[in-house]
């Protein structure tokens, strides 16, 4: 993978590059680089599958992370692409005329994530939510728990307790442990 | 069951403060009121919400016949019971090795329906999405009175593991009459074959009134079930 | 010259083929179950089902014609096996039968299917609509064959009276249509198939298609209507056949026998097949059954 | 065969020019309550005579949030949840998710964990397509093969209980290794299951794939054209079935797969039948494989590393993706973690993402209704893949 990042390197202004396994890396790429990337990927390289299209809120530094998942799967090799995107009204140009099954991902971003791709296909329509009049579930600031308690009846009787404070409780009621 | 409902409905309005909603929903185009040409030429008016549905609200059939009749029918719907074949849930993985030969629920006269109209047993097989509850009340409400309903898996309970999940109902009797729960995450076929025997013994002993206790406390349901459905786009009620 | 006393008559023939067609399809529903390795339901079944669904306490109405349908359905039922006769030579149970019934047999057997049709069209459900569609082109393309080996039966013994096709038939196995005219049973038994409801034709109620086809909306009482005609249509059927091709039967027992084998035809087949796409079924019907009946014609 | 020159035309955005009322058309919906519906899941068609003109899947059905619970759950609370994402074939999310925290976190599992990973991997695998076949054959109207099949899988959820204590959720692989060794007699008893499903098998190829009204039906329905492979992100049986070698269990191997010898089972003709067939001979591959894997496991050794105290288990900032063939193609978990003790992101990639929504969107159309069901069990698509 190595080798396969120094001559991307030639090519595009690439960030930081992770080597996670031998035949799995992640490289950071500027949004403007994105699209030439992953056509050189596909075209050049052989990284014919977008095995997925997801993202990650990065609430502390106010971004979004989204990662193209590409496979190669003549050489047996994956690279993920990260791509950083500032978080309030994020918005990413789509990828559906590469990809085709891009534009699945992407509904799934907007309703999930609220990261709005122009031009990708019934981009705005209901995916997976129906209905929906909160905020993107999937962003951090979204606390489920405490609007399932303001929206749903629960039955009474439910308890949930801290499990490491329980099992200290359980396991040594001397108040020892080794926590 | 029942009583367990009368108290709840005691504690009616609900004082939970309602979540502010961030944006509103607009109805589907498709029901809108609007003039469509027929295919021989004339205009007609169309308004789907009034047109396409009866407006008329359940009402409590009380059994008009003698004890012995009405015996006699509750012992057939309890030696028939026609399930509503909609897997709303992975509970319905269990219900396939239950109508195959290890487990054979045919012999205690328990078969699919694959509509609603027909079917008279509404397995809410495991949690029920948001987007699925509505869908499981049209099938419900289409169904013919008497009607039962049998809560499987622990998530109708009381959410199970997802009892913190933003997307499914934590407690299926707030929305649907439900006759019996039966537990486990998932309840083995055993289990589901001891529950519709207990449902047997409850039609048999004249319990299995849901529908009627549906219509009785309607507005209640309504108001738990649009508390929940945020883009109710349905009359009230649809058959 | 007709005699009163014929009423009771069909009525009591009416009742015991209705109580043998409740028992024998819940024992028809049990083989088929076998080759599942299942034991299946009781065989008081259907009982429980009929009593459930005229025990519903609500049921709704879309219209005249929605009544109607399950209506004409047992009309069509109770009006072929009325007219011809059950146990042949048998004072009491000759039914109503009368010179020229076959035709009459004919009609009443595309009857129901009509009166069906038009019942659950006004239901209004889309798959209602389909099923009809894919119904009527089915049977259509079914009956075709089962009326060209009528034809040639009706040549064969220069009659349109079923009693007298069936005294013809007297006297010994050898000569039963069957074998007098093996090209006309052979048609006529394919487009029985077909008529039957049961895979590889049974496309019109196809569950994982079109759940389930025209009865779609029918719900208590109207289901129950068609759940008795369930049982009657089948054995009225078969008894049609059984007095054209295979030499009718002078007592119960040999008409409970030879119903039996030939229900128990239909149901080895359906177990052993998929479903044929309706257009599929059609091309099939003209394709094998059509040239054998027209053969039974010619060579008569 | 409607007629092509009624179709509707596509507007200058792609989509059909379609008028409901002109009564050319007709809008049926198949599901979410509908018995030739895969799971609970929804296509809406637009069908012009017996022909569907426009189909697009709804899913949304069975969305519980489980990437967003497990965000709030620490790494050994996800370890019994993540087996609910997938009915049929529990084990894969098991096993992803706990490869991916053992990466991570960086953990070595003992050598015989592995074995029984792989074991339990395969024996999910012949139940999920065991259940396929049923579907297969259900959806055109074959019901007793499901009746078989059933029967056949009952068998093997057995050997699951007796190894795992449950019939569907098995919670047995976990970070670490997985939770128990192999009972006593387990081999002797998994033969037999074995056989068992064998016979069954070879009914099922007599009575189902030597039918003609099957190959009537079947043949033909469904093609998907190789080069659609990559574009649409197709794997597992859908891609063998039509020639592509795609196979994760010989293109990256995982666990032990390295160790045993089979061949991916490919087929040329890229329709139903081919699909289905794929299938069996992949089921009949899984039984070798499991014989395989009970012959070669090494006898002893624990099943279980240790891990840190999981109740403050927190793992270094870091992503990774880890994959594996499942039944129904290529299964796969992203997990993001940043150094606390609960995942920051997990991403669970289905095969069905891809297959229910993009690929069968673009193969219903033209296909007749009554086709429909079929198809779609034949790219045994599973809804809460999609959804999660």
């Amino acid at each position: 993978m190595q080798s396969l990042y120094d001559n991307l390197k030639t090519l595009f202004p690439l960030a930081d590059f992770t080597g996670q396994r031998p035949d799995l890396a992640f490289v950071t790429v500027p949004r403007e680089q994105l699209r030439p990337l992953l056509l050189h990927l596909r075209d050049k390289e052989g990284f014919t599958h977008l095995v997925l299209l997801t993202a990650v809120d990065w609430i502390e530094d106010d971004q979004f992370q989204l990662t193209y998942l590409l496979n190669d799967r003549n050489s047996a090799r994956d690279i993920g692409v990260r791509l950083m995107l500032p978080r309030d009204n994020a918005s990413m140009d789509s990828i559906h005329d590469l990809w085709p099954t891009a534009a699945t991902y992407q509904r799934e971003l907007r309703e999930m994530f609220g990261i709005d791709f122009p031009e990708s296909p019934r981009v705005d329509e209901d995916f997976i939510l129906e209905g929906w009049v909160d905020m993107p579930p999937y962003r951090r600031d979204f606390d489920t728990l405490e609007y399932s308690r303001e929206t749903y009846v629960e039955r009474p009787g439910r308890e949930t307790r801290d499990p490491a404070q329980y099992m200290k409780q359980k396991l040594y009621p001397d108040g020892g442990g080794n926590g | 069951m029942k009583d367990d409902i009368e108290k709840r409905i005691e504690r009616q309005p609900d004082d939970r403060s309602q979540r502010p909603a961030l944006r509103d929903i607009p109805v589907r185009e498709e029901l809108l009121p609007r003039t469509v040409k027929t295919p021989d030429g004339q205009e007609i008016k169309i308004d789907p919400l009034q047109d396409y549905f009866c407006q008329a609200g359940p009402t409590v059939q009380t059994p008009a016949y003698t004890k012995i009749i009405e015996d006699l029918f509750n012992w057939a719907r309890a030696e028939s019971l026609w399930i509503l074949g909609f897997g709303t849930g992975c509970g319905a993985i269990e219900m396939r090795p239950l109508m195959t030969p290890r487990f054979d629920a045919y012999r205690y006269g328990i078969q699919w329906r694959p509509t609603p109209r027909q079917a008279n047993l509404l397995v809410i097989s495991g949690y029920l999405s948001v987007k699925t509850l509505k869908r499981a009340i049209r099938a419900y409400e289409q169904m013919q009175n008497p009607k039962y309903v049998v809560g499987l898996g622990s998530c109708t309970i009381n959410g199970g593991m997802y009892w913190d999940s933003y997307n499914t109902i934590k407690c299926l009797d707030e929305y649907l009459p439900v006759d019996l729960y039966i537990t486990g995450c998932m309840p083995r076929p055993e289990a589901l074959l001891q529950g519709f025997d207990d449902l047997k013994k409850l039609i048999r002993a004249g319990k299995g009134e849901g529908a009627n206790r549906y219509a009785e406390n309607f507005e209640w349901y309504k108001a738990n079930q649009k508390r929940v459905i945020k883009d109710w786009d349905m009359p009230d009620y649809n058959w | 010259m007709f005699e009163w006393i014929m009423i009771p008559y069909s009525l009591l023939t009416l009742f015991i083929v209705i109580n043998y067609g409740m028992l024998l399809t819940a024992l028809m529903q049990k083989i088929g179950a076998r080759v599942g390795r299942r034991h299946g339901i009781p065989i008081w079944q259907n009982y429980f089902d009929l009593i459930k669904n005229f025990g519903l306490r609500t049921s709704i109405s879309h219209g005249t014609m929605f009544y109607l349908g399950p209506v004409f359905r047992l009309t069509g039922g109770i009006g072929l096996l009325l007219f011809v006769p059950t146990i042949y030579g048998s004072e009491m149970f000759s039914n109503l039968s009368f010179a020229g019934d076959l035709i009459l047999a004919l009609y009443f057997v595309f009857f129901g299917t009509l009166g069906m049709a038009l019942g659950a069209a006004e239901s209004g459900h889309p798959h209602s609509a389909i099923g009809i569609s894919r119904g009527l082109s089915q049977v259509t393309s079914a009956e075709l064959p089962f009326a060209l080996a009528v034809f040639a039966v009706a040549l064969q013994y220069q009659t349109l009276s079923i009693p007298e096709i069936v005294a013809a038939q007297q006297g010994g196995i050898e000569n039963w249509t069957l074998f007098t005219n093996p090209f006309a049973v052979a048609a006529a038994m394919l487009s029985f198939l077909g008529s039957m409801m049961r895979p590889p034709f049974d496309v019109v109620l196809a569950p994982q298609e079109i759940p389930i086809g025209p009865p779609t909306e029918y719900h208590s009482s109207y289901l129950a209507l068609m759940q008795t005609n369930r049982a009657i249509m089948p054995i009225a059927k078969i008894v049609v056949y059984m007095n054209l091709f295979f030499g009718g039967a002078a007592t119960w027992p040999v008409f409970f026998l030879k119903v039996f084998l030939i229900y128990l035809f239909s149901v080895f087949v359906g177990v052993a097949f998929p479903r044929f796409r309706v257009e599929q079924s059609v091309r099939w019907f003209l394709i094998w059954a059509v040239p054998l009946g027209v053969v039974a014609i010619v060579m008569v | 065969m409607a007629d092509r020159s009624q179709y509707p035309a596509r507007k200058a955005d792609g989509t059909l020019d379609i008028d409901l009322a002109s009564g050319k058309y007709l809008k049926l919906w198949q599901g979410p309550n509908h018995p030739g519906i895969t799971g609970n899941m929804s296509v809406e068609l637009t069908v012009c005579g017996d022909e569907v003109v426009e189909g697009k899947t709804h899913v949304g059905y069975l969305h519980r949030g489980f990437e967003k619970l497990m965000e709030r759950r620490t790494f050994i609370q996800c370890f019994p949840i993540v087996c609910r994402i997938c009915v049929p074939e529990p084990d894969f999310n098991e096993y992803c998710y706990a490869a991916a925290v053992e990466e991570l976190a960086g953990i070595e599992i003992p050598e015989k964990a592995r074995w029984i990973r792989a074991l339990i991997l395969e024996m999910g695998r012949i139940n999920s397509y065991l259940m396929y076949l049923g579907g297969q054959a259900g959806a055109f109207g074959l019901g007793v093969i499901g009746q078989w099949t059933t029967y056949a899988r009952d068998l093997m959820l057995d050997r699951f209980e007796e190894l795992t204590g449950a019939r569907i959720y098995h919670m047995f692989i976990m970070p670490g290794g997985v939770r128990d060794d192999l009972p006593e007699g387990f081999e002797q008893r998994m033969e037999q299951t074995l056989q068992e499903i064998e016979s069954t098998l070879n009914d099922v190829h007599d009575t189902m794939f030597r039918n003609a009204v099957f190959k009537k039906r079947a043949v033909g329905l469904g093609y998907v054209d190789p080069a659609l492979v990559d574009e649409y992100g197709i794997t597992g049986p859908v891609a063998r079935g039509a020639g592509v070698a795609k196979d994760v269990r010989k293109d990256q191997p995982y666990l032990v797969y390295d160790q045993l010898d089979f061949e991916p089972v490919i087929a040329q003709e890229s329709d139903t039948y081919a699909r289905a067939d794929v299938r069996r001979r992949d089921l009949l591959m899984s039984v070798d494989l499991i014989r395989q894997i009970l012959s070669r496991m090494p006898r002893k050794g624990d099943v279980m590393a240790t891990l840190p105290n999981v109740l403050h288990w927190k793992i270094p900032r870091g992503e990774t993706y880890v994959r594996g063939e499942c039944s129904r193609g290529e299964y796969g978990y992203y997990l993001v973690t940043d150094g606390s003790g609960y995942p920051r992101r997990v991403n669970v990639r289905g095969p069905s993402y891809t297959h229910a929504m993009a690929l069968l969107e673009r193969l219903i159309v033209n296909v007749n209704i009554s086709d429909v069901a079929g198809l779609m069990v034949s790219l045994h698509t599973y809804p809460p893949e999609i959804e999660r």
